[in-house]
Parts: C-alpha cells; structure tokens; sequence
C-alpha cells in the first residue's frame, strides 16, 4: 500500500493558495462565533459558541503547522475549560432560553472601546506587517511535537517548573476557595 | 489526484468500521447478558438464538415519536447526540488497525489527537442534560462533567506512560515499537487506562451519571426514538475505540503471529475480547456511589498512574 | 501566508473579548470573554513564531505557558464566581458594587422573584 | 593608674552614676541613693589624688583624636594645671556636700531619684569643663549645665515661680551662648585649633585677627553662665529651685564656669583692652548694683543669689585687671562659704517654715533652734564680709590688691582706668557687703517676737555637712594665701596693707551702719503685726517640702517674692529712696519687658494674626478645593468593575494611538 505520511493534518493537502483561504475560511467562522459567544443572550448558547470559536483556533494552528499546539487547544480548551465554564454556568442556574439581561449597561461604552482598539490595532498591524509573508510549508516544520518537545524540555524547563508552581498553587487556591466551612464557623 | 483518492478510501472504510462494530458490540452485549443472566427475552427475535433482536431494536427505535420537552432549549437538544457521537467517529480514523499504513490516517501526534478529541464528547452529556430542562438529566450532566474531569487525569498519564516507553506520539509508531514483555511493564497503566476510559464511558460500574435507578437514565431522561439510538450507539462506538485503544498501547495491537499478513485480525481479535470484559464487567459489578466514584479516582488511579510513569522512566533510563 | 491574517485574526478576536468582557453581566461570561483575548494572544504567538523561526521556539513555548495558565485562571476564576453566588446568591458582575461610594441606589433588579429565589439558593449551599 | 586615666574618671563616674540613676531610678530605688553619693564622692577623693599628684608641675596634656573632622580638629582633651585640679576639687567637694545634704533635704520627694541624677551629671559636665583642654569638649560640658540647670531650677514645677525661673535661666544663659558659640568659632578658625594651649600659644603670638570681637563675644556667654550685668537677671529668680542646687549651682558649677573660662582664656581678652574695659565696666556695675539690690530682698536665698553675682562681679574684676591668680582664688574661697550659705539657709528655711527676713525677723528664738546653722551661717556671712582672718578676707584682699597694681599702671596690658575702676567699685561693694551680710544675720537670727516653730534636731548629713564646709571657710583663706602662687606659678597673693585695712574697715562700716540701722528700726518692728509665718509645723514633714511651699505660698503673703514692705527692715533705712528699685533689681527684668519681651509678643501676635487669617484661608481654600473635586470625582466610583476596566482600556486605546501617531 503506498503511504504517505503527512506532518500534519489538513496542510498537507492544501496549496499555500489553499492553506490562505482555509485560514481566511475558518477565521470568519472563529470571529463569527466569537461575536455571537459575546452578544448571545442565552448563556449556555455563549459558551457553545466559545466551542467553535475555540475549536477554529485550533483548526487555524493547525494551518499554521502547530500540530501539538492545537492538540493541547482541544484538548485543555474543549476538553476542560468549556466544559468547567458549562459547570460553572449550571452551577449559578443558568436559565434556559434569554435573558434579557445578558448585557450590563456599560454595552455601549464597551462598544466604542471595542471598535475603537480594533481600529486602532488592525491599522497598527496593517501598517507593520504589509510586506511580510510566512512561509507555512516546510516539512517537519516547528509545530511537530518532537520538535516542540525538546525545546521546551531543554530550553524552557525553568519557566516549565515554575509553572507547575503556579498551576500548584492555583489547584490550592481553588479548593480552599470552593471548600465549605463547616458549620458554625463565620464564613 | 491519487493522493485523494486515497484518503477518500480510508474514510470510507474507516466510516463503514464506525457503523458496524458498534452494532456488533451491542448485538454481542444482548447476546452475552442474556446468557449471564438467564434472560429469555432476547432469544426469541427472529427464531435462531434471536439474531434479529437488533433490527428489532433499529425498527422499534426508528417507529417512536420524536419527542422535544415544551421547555426545552430545542437546537441544543437536537445537536446534543451528534456531539456525543461524532467525536468517537474521529478518533477511529487515527486508530491503526494493522501494519504498513493499515490505518486511517497517521496522526504525528496520534495519541494526543485521539485523548483530545474522545475529551469533546463529554460536551454532548452535558449539552443534552442542561436543555432538557429536567431536573435529573442535570444532575446526571453535572455528574458525568464531573466524573469525565476526575479520570481525564489518570486517562492521560496512563498512555503518558506508554508513550514515553515508545518514545512517539504517533500509534502507529507504539506498535512498533511494541516488545511482548511491554505488557507486563505496563500492567498497571494499562489497568488504569481501561479502568479510566469505562469510567468516561459511563459504563457499569461507573454508571452514575445514567443511573437509571437514581436520576432516571440522566441526560438521556427525555430523549426517546432515533435520539435515544444515537446516544446509545455513541456508547457502543466508545466501547469500540476504548477497546481498540488499549490494544494498541498496553496489548500490542497487530502483534502475533503472522502478524505482517493477518496483523489487522490479531487487532480485531483483541478488541474484541476486550468489549467482552467491557460486558462482562457490567454484568457483574454493582454501581459505585458518586463520592467512591470520586475518591477511587483520586486516591487509587492517579497514584497508581504516578508510579507507572516512574516506573517507566526508571526502566527507559536503566535500558538506554 | 500573508502574515496579516493571523494578525487581523488576533486583533478581532481580541476586540471581540474586549467588548465582552466590559459588556457582560454574568461574570461567567465575562471569563469566556478572557478566554477569547488570550486565543488571541496565542493566535499572535504561533503565528509569530512561524514567522521568526527562532531555535527556542519561544512562541509556541509561550503559547503552552498561557494555555496552561488560562487553564488554572479558569479554576480559580471560577471558584470564585461559585463563592460570589453561594454568598449573594447572583454572579451579576455589576452589582457586586461593595465598594462603591455608599448611597448609590443599586441597578435594578435582576428578575421579577430571582434574587429572592437567588438568597434561598445560597443559604441553601452555604 | 596614670595622672591622665584618674583624671578621666573625675568626670565619668558621676556621668556613669547619673545613668544608672535615671536607668534604675524607678526600678530600684535602694540603689538611688548610694547611687547619688558615692560616684560623687569617689569622684572628690579622685580629684584629690589628681590634685595632689599634679602638684605644682608643669601642666599635663593628653589628647585622643576620635576622628578627623577635615577642618579644625576636634580631640577630646585633658589640660591639667594648678587652676583645674584646684577647681576640681571645689566642685567634687561641694557636690558631694550637696549630695549628702540632698538625702535628708530631699527625703520623701518622689522625684528624688531623677533629681539626684541630675545633679550628678551637672557635676559630671562641670568637671568636664575644669579638665577639658578643648573648647569643643568645653562647650558640650557648657551646654550639659545649662539643661542641667533647667531641669534642677525647674524642680518644684507645680508652682509658677518655679516654672517661670527655670524657662528664664535656660533662655537668659541661651541669649549668652549664641555668641558664645560664634566667638568660639571666630577663635578656633583664627587659632586653627580648638586646643586651648594651641589658642593660648597664638593669642600670645598675637596671632588672633579681630581679639576685641572674638572677647567681646565670648564675655556674651560668660555674662550669661555667670550672672554678671546685663544678662545676671536669671540668678535671683532661680532661687526658685531646692536649696542644694542653688548651693551647687552658685558656689562651684554653672556660675563658675563662666570665671573658669576667662581665666583660661586671659590671653585672649588681655589682648584686647577694649574688653578689658568692657569687662571690668560690666563687673562694676555688676558689683554695686547686686550689693544694693542684696540689701533690699526680702527672700533670704535672693539675698545670697545677690551677694554671688557681687562676688562674681570681684572675679571678674580681678580678671579685668588681668590677674586670674586672684580671681580663681577667689572663687576657691567664695565656692566653700557660699556654698556653706546656702545650705544653712536651707537648714533655716526649714526651721522658720518661711524663707522671708520679714517674717523671720519676727520670730523669736530661732538661733536656738538651729544653732549650728546660725553659728555657721554667722562664720560664713563674717567671711563674705572678708573679716580677717576669715577666707574670705585673704581671697578679696588678692582682687583689691591686683586692681591697685592695675591702677598704678603697672600691669601690662592694662590701663590704668580699668584698675581704678575696679578698685573703687570694690571698695564700694566693701561697704554693700558688709551691711547686707550684717542685715541678713540680724534679721534672720536676731529676730524677736513668737517662738520658732519646733521640729526638733535638724537631720544629721544637713548639720555636718555644714561643719564640713566650715572648715575651708575659715582655714582656707589664710593657710593657703603663701602656697597658692605656686600652684598657679604667678604674683603673690597675700594682702597689702593699704588694702587690707581699707577693705576690712569699710566693711565694718557697712556692717555698723546696717547695726545702727536695725536698732533704729527695732521698735517699729516690734509695733508692725507679723508678716505671715507659713503655718506648717509639723515636725515630719521634709525640709524640702517646706521650701517648696513657702516659695509657692511667699507671693501670697508679700504680693511679691522680692519684697515685704516692711517698715521694720534696716535696709529701707539704709538705702532711702533706692529701696523699692533695688528690691526688684534695679527693675531689669521690666526694662526687659519693655524693650524685648512685648516687640517680640507684638510681632507674635502679628504673625499669629497673619498665620490665622491670612495663610489660613489659603490653606482651608487648598483643603476645600480638593474636597469639592473629590465630590466630583466621587460620582466616578461607581463600584461597577466593567466601568472601570473600560475607562482604563479607553484610556490605553487613546495612548497607543497618540504613540502611534507620535512616534
């Protein structure tokens, strides 16, 4: 049987031409859900939302070679986060159906501000990178887990360390948060 | 143009696998339980040991009304089954059944790839048991959440471990560098990898999530008809990966005998018998409570994970 | 690639947390908006990263770092959110107002019945 | 032990003893009092041995450098010759005797422990002063004196005299010490050295650039600690203060110490003849005006704190005429009977339960009560008096005797003018001395009238210490007079005919005068009802007690601590139509008042109005303007966090953009 390997799912297939109009394909569908994830009144429908976008982004790493970056985005993001968010949302009674009052009334505050940083870093990003193009092709590229791997055991193992400290701490944290005093014990 | 038509195949085979081994697995469940148990009913359907008891069932699930709950959160509802069901579809595609590229698609980081995306699936419980707008089904969403959080941890150590002994990600890769004696190095990360995955399966005797005698069948409380099938397909289809994914890390997967010309039925043969303990576990163990549940997690399988993957290192690095 | 599109991408994405963020009223809501800013710092990241090439691979390292801190941001963020409800019975980022100049009238009421429903909640779980 | 170690320990051991006092005062009062006394008087025996082992040599010097200072170098230095040593030992003996007497005197008081503490660190500084051969080192032993003084003055601070005295000695002395310390200054950066022989070595060269400014400065401070005129004003109020610092302060410490440092310093101002002028004008007037104003008080310790600043105005003749063999002798003399004076005043001042001649004068008996204190007091007053031979005939006969001299003009330096000066203003006070000293003892002991009070035996440390003091009152004058010169390596001191008999006679005028006088007035006396005898006989009671409250109820009495008017009493006689102006010195303190105190309250009470009214309505304005703003900005605090975060993220948008545009 004749195999090929690809490095990577999905780019492999595609011509850069290909690889740019999925990205742009995907893209839209990332910051469509992403809108609806921030304006939908039904609370439980943002965060499946969030589950496109966040699984778009992960389809977009892929297109950019990040093979293991967007396994970790599945699996940290969709696998956990949402699924800890879905929780958190069941947890507070969450309401089936709308809300009617998803928003507070800083909507239109934050709207200006919104727009007015997209505007102003999209003209920013526009103005620096015009000329500039990554080339998303190379086999064995630095997405590749064992390439991935080595470098953030051999060069990034401090900070890696320092990480489990905080990621310690914040396991710490959240159960002293969330534990229940026994009664009779002022909060 | 080749290249194509290439992968068009294998999806094609791999999506026509999804489609009848669950089914197989399910007709055997029928099949072994009744025998088990004594039970007669399932042997009557269409005379010979009631071979026809699963069309029975197809026909039985495929007459019933399409009920939606008045209150229900409606889209929600309808999208929940194939969120359960489709992440298990994926996964097969990077399961390698045989050697020299008898396999889906090689994923480089096929391990990662296949622990991600069956992590998605858990979605579906929940999504299925927030829109019923019933109160068991989610209580059965919050336990299921909860029970796929606590084993996700001992789950990935596990195969953690095997993929450090092989040195890659990628299955095929594991089975390559299979030796029989892995097996036994292995044992206990192994016991935890398949102990872990029934437990996301939310298969006896980790069933609480859809303890019919507690919370009424949980998130599946007011599904009904072709729904109800899909969710329980979806189980099926875990099964059916769970079982293959143990043995292609902890079994050895086309190892055997003759392995280069009949390696792909040594797979199947190990699965197998592996969706048969899978049965055979639920017939004979009684449901853990949700707080055993819990602690069994935490305080037996993590730990035991722990010392797997220490073991391992110790050995990679005496060996090496 | 033109490395304007993962840029613009990141810069939407980010404008579009921003917006949720300061609009939200559900705190939870408000740490999906914080999830959506930092995918769009790590969009930058990889993206970055593809384009400098460098040995370390700074930028996928990065973005492994703000994932996994994301993560721990979530757990903890939401501890806090569930200890926010179970003391006050709602998660409604604006009306957690404590420290406000005293005799400012609060935002209206969430729903007819709901706080109230809301207090036997948290004296349910407390 | 070397001479120079000994000598340290003067000074340090009732330094240390005061320490530990005010550290363990309250914790463990069994050790205040041996604590207050034998530092002391270890510290005497010390200076004894120092004195007699430095003798008649040659002046030792030792200096330590304890760092370099970059300009004029600091040392802590030791200077010891005739006058220190001889000095020293004054100061250790009275201290001592101070301290004895303070047990009894000072029995029951609960700030007991502090006040000996005290005095043992103004001991401390004083022998500082007297052994140190640095100004610098000097002038921190100066400064110790004066809060020293404060503090002692001050001890009885719930009464307003004694308040008002303390606050007075302090800032009066202060006045001085500014200039004080600016002609320090002035001499050390011509000197290039704060070393008294290096300045002494230059002064002689003649090296000093302006010596009548650096001499007239420096005689500022030696008005102020010694109470010479103008600045003398804080003396007789001081009274206020215990019996036992006012003996302390006035026989050996703080008023000697301004005498001490002139003689030391005498090149300096001989230098200049200018300020020897200046000087023996200011002890002339000094002179005359204490001995008129001693003669019309009323409160017997004010009569003694005048008769101090008259025999002050003596040293400072005697340094005036550039003879400071004379004026230290003098000061030796005068240290042990006024001292003696005091310390027996206070011994009657507890008998008679009043401290007014008025009163006294009224009350029969009294000698008989305290009969050693009258037949001491009576030694020492015959001294003050300089009835030979008494000591104190021999030490002021050395002062008239150096201003002949002068006034012959055959001292160098000196002219002629300032001798006669001197002399005629001491033979003057001659007169004063003799009719004050004769008032005090006859209206304090031979009064008439009531019995005293009884309290039984006075309390033994107060009576022996006043036999103690005795002896070098009588004995020491006259025995020392032919050895003295040795010490002090200059002219002889013995007393010339001339002088001797004209001093001793004009005295003895004084004397018979104010006699003539008291028995001219006796009947009046006899006729006028009382003067109140504070009424506190009980016999238990502390002597100091008494003091404290005959001081706080004396005003009450008398309208005026001063003054009783008194038609009964010699001195109005005697002095006519001066009385009322000397009873109040000369009305100093009001032409004080007038000149310094009431511009300075004016100007007080324009910069408080200024203050008030003026900044302090900018200053409401500073604090309301931000009050008002802060209720704007308050409306801003709404609580909410999303307003917050967004105003921040507009803000940070607006930046970005201005960078971007900017840069």
């Amino acid at each position: 049987m004749n195999v090929v390997h690809h490095n990577a799912a999905g780019s492999g297939f595609l011509s850069p031409t290909g690889v740019e109009i999925t990205f742009v394909l995907v893209g839209l569908v990332v910051l469509g859900a992403a809108l609806v994830t921030v304006t939908t009144r039904q609370l439980v429908h943002a965060a499946l939302w969030l589950v496109v976008a966040l699984g778009g982004i992960a389809v977009e790493y892929l297109l950019l070679t990040a093979e293991f970056i967007a396994w970790v985005q599945v699996l940290i993001y969709v696998g956990s986060v949402v699924v800890l968010l879905l929780f958190g949302l069941m947890l507070t009674k969450a309401p089936i159906g709308r809300s009617p009052d998803a928003d507070s009334e800083n909507r239109w505050v934050a709207l200006g501000v919104a727009l007015a940083a997209a505007g102003t870093l999209v003209w920013v990003v526009a103005d620096a990178f015009r000329s500039t193009w990554i080339d998303v092709h190379p086999a064995n590229g630095p997405g590749a887990t064992a390439v991935t791997g080595s470098s953030l055991f051999r060069f990034w193992v401090l900070p890696f360390e320092a990480l489990s400290v905080l990621l310690l701490a914040a396991l710490v944290g959240a159960i002293v948060l969330s534990r229940r005093r026994p009664e009779g014990r002022d909060r | 143009m080749n290249d194509t038509l290439d992968a068009l195949l294998r999806l094609v085979a791999v999506l026509v696998v999804f489609l009848v081994l669950p089914l197989l697995v399910g007709q055997t469940e029928h099949k072994v339980m009744a025998h088990m148990q004594g039970r007669l009913g399932p042997m009557y359907a269409g005379g010979f040991h009631g071979w026809a008891q699963l069309v029975a069932d197809g026909v039985k699930f495929a007459q019933k009304e399409d009920v939606v709950p008045a209150d229900a959160d409606r889209r929600v509802f309808q999208l929940a089954p194939a969120v359960a069901l489709l992440p298990y579809l994926v996964v097969l595609i990077a399961i390698p059944v045989g050697p020299h590229g008898f396999v889906g698609e090689a994923v480089d980081a096929g391990l990662f790839f296949v622990l991600a995306v069956m992590g998605v699936g858990v979605l579906g419980s929940l999504m299925a048991g927030w829109a019923s707008a019933n109160k068991f089904s989610l209580l059965g969403a919050l336990r299921s959440a909860a029970q796929l959080m606590a084993y996700e941890l001992p789950m990935l150590l596990a195969a953690a471990s095997v993929a450090m002994a092989a040195g890659t990600l990628s299955l095929p890769g594991i089975v390559g560098q299979y030796h029989w004696w892995w097996t036994l190095w292995q044992l206990m990360g192994g016991l935890v990898f398949f102990t872990a995955g029934l437990a996301e399966l939310q298969r006896p005797p980790f069933d609480m999530p859809v303890a019919d005698s507690e919370i009424i069948f949980g998130a599946y409380t007011e599904y009904t008809g072709m729904r109800f099938a899909l969710f329980l397909l979806s189980e099926y289809a875990g099964i059916v990966v769970l079982c293959g994914l143990t043995t292609v890390l902890f079994l050895g997967g086309w190892h055997g005998p003759w392995a280069g010309s009949v390696g792909w039925l040594w797979t199947l043969l190990k699965t197998a018998v592996l969706a048969f303990v899978v049965i055979w576990l639920r017939v004979s163990y009684p449901r853990l409570r949700e707080d055993q549940l819990m602690k069994f997690a935490w305080t037996v399988l993590i730990p035991v994970s722990l010392a797997q993957i220490a073991l391992t290192g110790v050995v990679k690095v005496v060996t090496s | 690639m033109h490395l304007i599109y993962p840029a613009v991408l990141a810069v939407l994405l980010f404008s579009i947390g921003l917006y949720g963020v300061l609009a939200r009223r559900n705190a939870i809501l408000v740490l999906m908006s914080v999830e959506l800013m930092l995918n769009a710092v790590n969009i930058n990241l990889v993206a970055f990263d593809r384009w400098l090439g460098d040995g370390l691979h700074t930028g996928q390292a990065l973005t492994l770092f703000t994932i996994t801190i994301a993560a721990a941001e979530i757990g903890l963020g939401l501890a806090i959110v569930l200890l926010v409800y179970r003391n006050r019975g709602s998660s409604d980022v604006d009306r957690l107002t404590d420290l406000a100049d005293p005799g400012r009238p609060l935002p209206e009421q969430r729903a007819p019945g709901g706080t109230a429903a809301g207090d036997e909640k948290a004296e349910a779980t407390a | 032990m070397t001479l120079t170690a000994l000598a340290a320990l003067v000074p340090a051991l009732p330094f240390l003893g005061a320490a530990a006092g005010l550290l363990l005062g309250r914790r463990a009062p069994g050790f205040v009092r041996p604590l207050a006394v034998l530092p002391t008087a270890t510290s005497f025996v010390l200076a004894a041995i120092v004195a007699a082992r430095q003798g008649t040599g040659p002046a030792t010097d030792a200096a330590h450098r304890l760092t370099p200072t970059g300009s004029v170098p600091i040392d802590i230095a030791l200077h010891l010759d005739g006058f220190a040593v001889l000095i020293a030992l004054l100061v250790g003996l009275v201290a001592t005797c101070v301290q004895v007497y303070s047990l009894s005197y000072l029995r029951d008081d609960p700030r007991y422990p502090s006040y000996a503490a005290v005095v043992s660190l103004f001991t401390a500084a004083m022998l500082l002063v007297v052994y140190t051969g640095d100004l610098m080192v000097l002038l921190v032993g100066w400064e110790v004196m004066g809060i020293c003084s404060y503090f002692l003055v001050g001890h009885y601070w719930e009464t307003e005299a004694a308040r008002a005295a303390s606050i007075k000695a302090f800032l009066v002395t202060k006045l001085g010490d500014v200039p004080f310390l600016i002609g320090v200054f002035a001499l050390a950066a011509d000197a290039g050295t704060f070393r008294i022989t290096g300045i002494l070595s230059t002064a002689s060269a003649g090296g000093l650039h302006h010596p009548t400014v650096i001499a007239l400065l420096l005689l500022a401070g030696v008005a102020g600690k010694s109470a010479q005129f103008p600045l003398h004003t804080w003396l007789p109020d001081a009274m206020a203060g215990p019996t036992p610092v006012s003996a302390l302060i006035h026989a050996a410490t703080m008023v000697a110490a301004g005498i001490y440092l002139v003689a030391r310093l005498l090149p300096v101002f001989t230098a200049s003849a200018a300020a020897l002028a200046v000087l023996a004008a200011m002890a002339a007037v000094t002179m005359i005006g204490s001995g008129l104003a001693a003669l019309a008080q009323d409160d017997i310790k004010r009569v003694l704190a005048y008769s101090t600043i008259g025999q002050l105005g003596y040293m400072a003749g005697a340094l005036a005429v550039g003879n400071r063999d004379a004026a230290v002798f003098h000061l030796l003399s005068h240290g042990a009977f006024k001292a003696l004076l005091f310390l027996a005043a206070g011994v009657v001042i507890h008998a008679a339960g009043t401290n007014s001649l008025t009163a006294m004068s009224r009350m029969g008996n009294l000698a008989k009560r305290v009969p050693d204190a009258a037949w001491t007091m009576g030694l020492a007053l015959a001294a003050l008096a300089a009835v030979p031979p008494l000591s104190g005939f021999f030490s002021k006969e050395s002062v008239l005797r150096a201003a002949e001299h002068a006034a012959q003009g055959d001292t160098a330096h000196v002219p002629a003018a300032v001798g006669w000066t001197v002399l005629v203003a001491g033979l003057a006070t001659a007169v004063l001395t003799g009719a004050y000293a004769s008032r005090l003892f006859l209206l304090t002991f031979l009064g008439s009238g009531p019995e005293a009070p009884d309290h039984g035996k006075q309390p033994v440390p107060m009576t022996a210490v006043l036999w103690v003091l005795a002896i070098p009152t009588v004995a020491f004058g006259g025995l020392a007079y032919r050895r003295l010169p040795d010490w002090f390596g200059g002219a002889p001191l013995g007393p010339t005919l001339t002088t001797g008999v004209l001093g001793t006679a004009l005295a003895l005028v004084g004397a018979l005068a104010a006699y003539s006088a008291w028995r001219a007035v006796g009947t009046t006396r006899a006729a006028v009802p009382l003067g109140a005898v504070v009424e506190n006989a009980d016999a238990d009671v502390e002597p100091a007690l008494v003091e404290a409250e005959a001081i706080a109820t004396h005003k009450e009495v008398y309208g005026d601590i001063a003054a009783a008017d008194d038609p009964g009493d010699p001195g109005r006689l005697l002095l006519g139509p001066l009385h009322g102006a000397a009873a109040h010195g000369f009305r100093l303190d009001a032409a004080y008042g007038a000149l310094f105190v009431r511009p300075v309250l004016a100007a007080t009470s324009l910069v408080r109005f200024l203050d008030r009214e003026v900044v302090e309505t900018w200053v409401k304005g500073a604090a309301g303007a931000p009050n008002l703003l802060g209720a704007a900005v308050r409306k801003a605090q709404t609580g909410n966090v999303q307003t917050y975060l967004g105003a921040l993220l507009a803000g940070a948008v607006v930046l970005a953009v201005l960078v971007a545009v900017g840069g």
